[in-house]
């Protein structure tokens, strides 16, 4: 079992402090804090074409993160990673850009399980181009999400799936690698949301024999700092797509008349980026493989079987996850009490969760609720948490005497 | 006895049985506060500058349907006037602009006061409230 | 005058260096720096919908973030400060959604000394759109900025003007102000690039009783972590745009059918932000407020002028500034030797500037020039920085036998 | 004397007459560094798997002229195979990948190898030889 709240200096500064809302954002190790404050310390200056030696070392961190990142992916060219600033802006590159290439009449499938930043892009681009945006739905009553729903939606005119690879509400793992497979032989795009998988589990893209057209995840979710999200691509398909956004830093030329662009990673990274922010995925990455992703997974799924198994012992509580669990992710609910007291009551007790629609209306709507009380363990979580959490949950009934 | 600062007895009660969610002809406002899904139906039945009759229906959290529900017992009877100056009081009560024994002899408002240590909690205390205010700017129109 | 340099790490861990490249981005100071790290150690979560403690006690240094900007600028409705990654994005935010607004045959005016992020997205809009973009031009000998080069170029199509308070390579400072007031009064719309300006002078748009539509710049140029940028805009204007990036947290609702997007500032920030480099804004705009925006103002053109002094009395070099300079920025030749030369000879001597197109390709071609190489002096440079730059220009040549 | 590590004698010498700039018939090439702006272009007249002339034409800084100026002086004659394989080496060599002894007999290399320290200036040097390289590619085709 891992113990790593010491690694934590959020955790050991709060030391009464359950910290159970890694799904929102996760807490930062020392290791990657001291590193990035270091580096505002004593390196930092701009990176790109600067001759003098800060530049320089500050450009050599930069392009580290990016091969780093690469080779956290499991993928060979380092060059299709792009740093962008979260998830949202990844999706809403290829949205924006490689839906250029869209048209009246295609189609774009999505789950119904997507955060709102892998379904409102499409939507919207839907609507603007007359695209036919498909749902594929889970199972309302397993909550698994067998790959026939999405497969039996593919049509000569898919052009895109667009798939989460995990839900952040429910901690369904979608049938990423066999769609992803069938896309790639039927030459349709597909786009993988990765930003609830990749900080909780091993992943290697070419191991797996899949070549996903589009990866993103966010910094943030896997202890890196907020402000970096990735953006990995297909090599052909992003030579092939126009920038997203233009100015500095991403161009060969600019003459009155025209521009050209430089090629990738460049083309995509358009003004100063978020240096520290990249420095700090490149520290997370190592931390996080310090210890081992294989590791993290099976100690929040076990974190996470332990709750949900005494949170279903406990009467009018209802658990909201497939059977067969692989993360950290607990929504749950409480007949009577409204999410949103839930929580508070849990942060009363320094219990801390998070509960609404967790940015996945759809879903929610879908399952006939209105919100969700969610709790979510991380590698640094430990059996106490998931006691504080049970015996909160046990409080608000008592509150609300039920 | 339940000992919960936010959650009192009294904001259970209202919780559990909201008063006057009614059928009334009058100006509706609906309220809805996208964050935690708190929803909010207002209907005012205004006649000679008076709030004569008043239905409050909420969908959501106890602090927002407990909060609607003892809005429509307070400011019922009240004239246009009186109920302006008392809902910028109430907001600044539960936003902590004013101090605590301010609402002593309303218990239940007081009681309300308890969502102050969570702020994210006060907009759902203050829903029922501004949707009220903007059923009397609509009916001013 | 002032003597900030112990207030700066890197400028105390390496006290070799004479650090002259603050216009690509300016240093950090402790204050901002502990200040981050120490969020991160005690404070951080995700911001938004939180309901315990961490998570409020982050949301309201971020909000604060808000309003110190507002202020800042001096503007009144805090709404309408957007935080984004950085100018770029802001300038590409307003090019994609306020460009939905524009239609073929309409007019947009940028000037000659654009930075490429306030010159590329407007190319580029204009020529999807069949937009006329017209050039504004500077005085070619004496550097200066006529309003009447720009105003003259108005037509009664005529619907943007995008323009740079202050030129990233000349210091050349626009008639922003008439050119605002003359923008207003006919209902064109205006953007300001204060990417260059706002580091390094007090500015109030209130009390200047000009409004501008939109106000762009970069967290990382005045000593704020790199990640954050601003965009302010007037209220009615942003109301009245389409949101730009789509996802979470800029939302209402979301049914499969459509969404309801939230109202300003959230409409434009989709997403988790880049919370530290928010924060880290709200210390810099802190620091710089504590020394006082008129002292850097005074302090870096002192220095400026005194190396504009002794950079022209060496033969074979030639300074491109206006006669009337008010900030650090000093671009500079030396007959018989590449810029690309002279900054790797002072980069052997610690001196550290950049030396290129700076993204200014156009008016580096205008000027007839390949390449400048350019010092930018800040408050934290002082004579000795001067006296270190001078003396290794003078290496320069006797390397080069000149 | 100048005792610079990078800007040596030799370096400064071809930077100010750089050799070989001419016009020749043969395959051609553009090289462009958009980071700096060095231009460099490349003429081979390639007769019997040999690279019979070379000229090659810069406009940049003193290392991207120097590089390209020795370039010129050191392939005419070469035959195609020998190019590839001594450009490969080169290219090694600027990267810091080869040992600075590997040129010692080819002393003008050798003086190039001071921008090393400078690893922006390295695609500087590079460029003539990137450039030469895409010449004989284009060759092939
Ligand atoms: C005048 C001007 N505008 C825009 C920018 C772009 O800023 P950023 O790279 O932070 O997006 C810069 C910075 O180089 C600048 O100097
Ligand atoms: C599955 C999923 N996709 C996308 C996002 C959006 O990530 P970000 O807010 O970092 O852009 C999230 C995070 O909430 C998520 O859980």
């Amino acid at each position: 079992m891992l113990d790593l709240k010491k690694n934590f200096p959020v955790l050991r500064e709060n030391p009464d402090i359950c910290f159970l809302d890694s799904g929102a954002s996760a807490q930062k190790p020392d290791y990657v804090i001291d590193f990035v404050a270091d580096f505002y310390r004593k390196t930092y200056a701009n990176i790109h074409r600067g001759i003098y030696s800060l530049s320089w070392n500050s450009t050599v961190l930069y392009d580290k993160a990016r091969e780093k990142t690469a080779e956290f992916l499991g993928v060979k060219n380092t060059e299709c990673v792009i740093f962008t600033k979260n998830t949202t802006e990844s999706i809403n590159l290829v949205a924006y850009s490689f839906g250029q290439k869209l048209k009246e009449g295609d189609e774009i499938i999505v789950s119904i399980m997507e955060h709102h930043a892998n379904f409102v892009p499409w939507q919207q681009l839907a609507k603007k181009k007359g695209i036919k945006l498909k749902i594929a739905y889970i199972d309302k009553n397993t909550l698994e999400f067998p790959v026939e729903n999405i497969t039996s939606l593919i049509t000569d005119k898919t052009k895109l799936i667009a798939l989460s690879m995990c839900s952040n509400v429910l901690g369904t793992i979608s049938p990423f690698v066999e769609v992803c497979k069938t896309a790639n032989k039927k030459g349709i795009k597909i786009l993988l949301d990765g930003a609830q998988y990749m900080p909780h589990h091993r992943i290697n893209f070419t191991e797996l024999g899949i070549e996903p057209d589009f990866v993103v995840f966010s910094g943030h979710k896997l202890c890196a700092f907020d402000g970096v999200g990735v953006l990995y691509g297909k090599k052909e398909v992003l030579e092939d797509m126009e920038p997203f956004l233009t100015g500095g830093d991403m161009i060969e030329s600019v003459s009155i008349e025209e521009s050209i662009f430089a090629p990738l990673p460049n083309k995509f990274e358009a003004g100063t980026p978020p240096i520290g922010a990249v420095i700090s995925l490149l520290k997370a990455i190592e931390y996080l493989e310090s210890i081992g992703l294989d590791k993290v997974e099976e100690h929040e799924t076990m974190l996470a079987k332990e709750a949900i198994k005494r949170l279903k012992e406990i009467d009018g509580v209802h658990v909201f996850a497939p059977e067969k669990i692989s993360n950290g992710i607990v929504s749950f609910t409480i007949d009577g009490i409204h999410p949103h007291d839930i929580a508070t009551i849990l942060a009363e007790d320094n219990v801390c969760i998070r509960a609404g629609m967790h940015c996945a209306e759809p879903l929610i709507t879908y399952l006939g609720q209105d919100s969700f009380a969610r709790a979510t363990f991380y590698l640094y979580n430990d059996m106490e948490d998931v006691e504080k959490l049970i015996k909160s949950v046990k409080r608000c009934k008592e509150v609300f005497k039920l | 006895m339940n000992f919960d600062p936010i959650y009192q007895e009294v904001i259970l009660d209202h919780y559990k049985n909201p008063r006057n969610c009614k059928e009334i002809d009058g100006v509706s406002e609906k309220g809805h506060n996208a964050s935690c899904g708190d929803k909010v139906e207002v209907v005012a039945k205004i006649e000679n500058d008076k709030v004569e009759d008043l239905s409050v229906c909420t969908k959501g959290c106890a602090i927002c349907t407990a909060s609607g529900s003892i809005m429509s017992e307070k400011v019922k009877g009240m004239s246009l006037e009186e109920i302006e100056k008392f809902i910028e009081k109430v907001k600044k009560y539960l936003k902590g602009e004013l101090p605590e024994e301010e609402f002593d002899e309303i218990f239940e408002l007081k009681a309300l006061s308890g969502i102050r240590k969570f702020p994210v909690r006060i907009k759902c205390a203050l829903l029922p409230w501004i949707t009220l205010e903007n059923t009397l700017k609509k009916d001013k129109k």
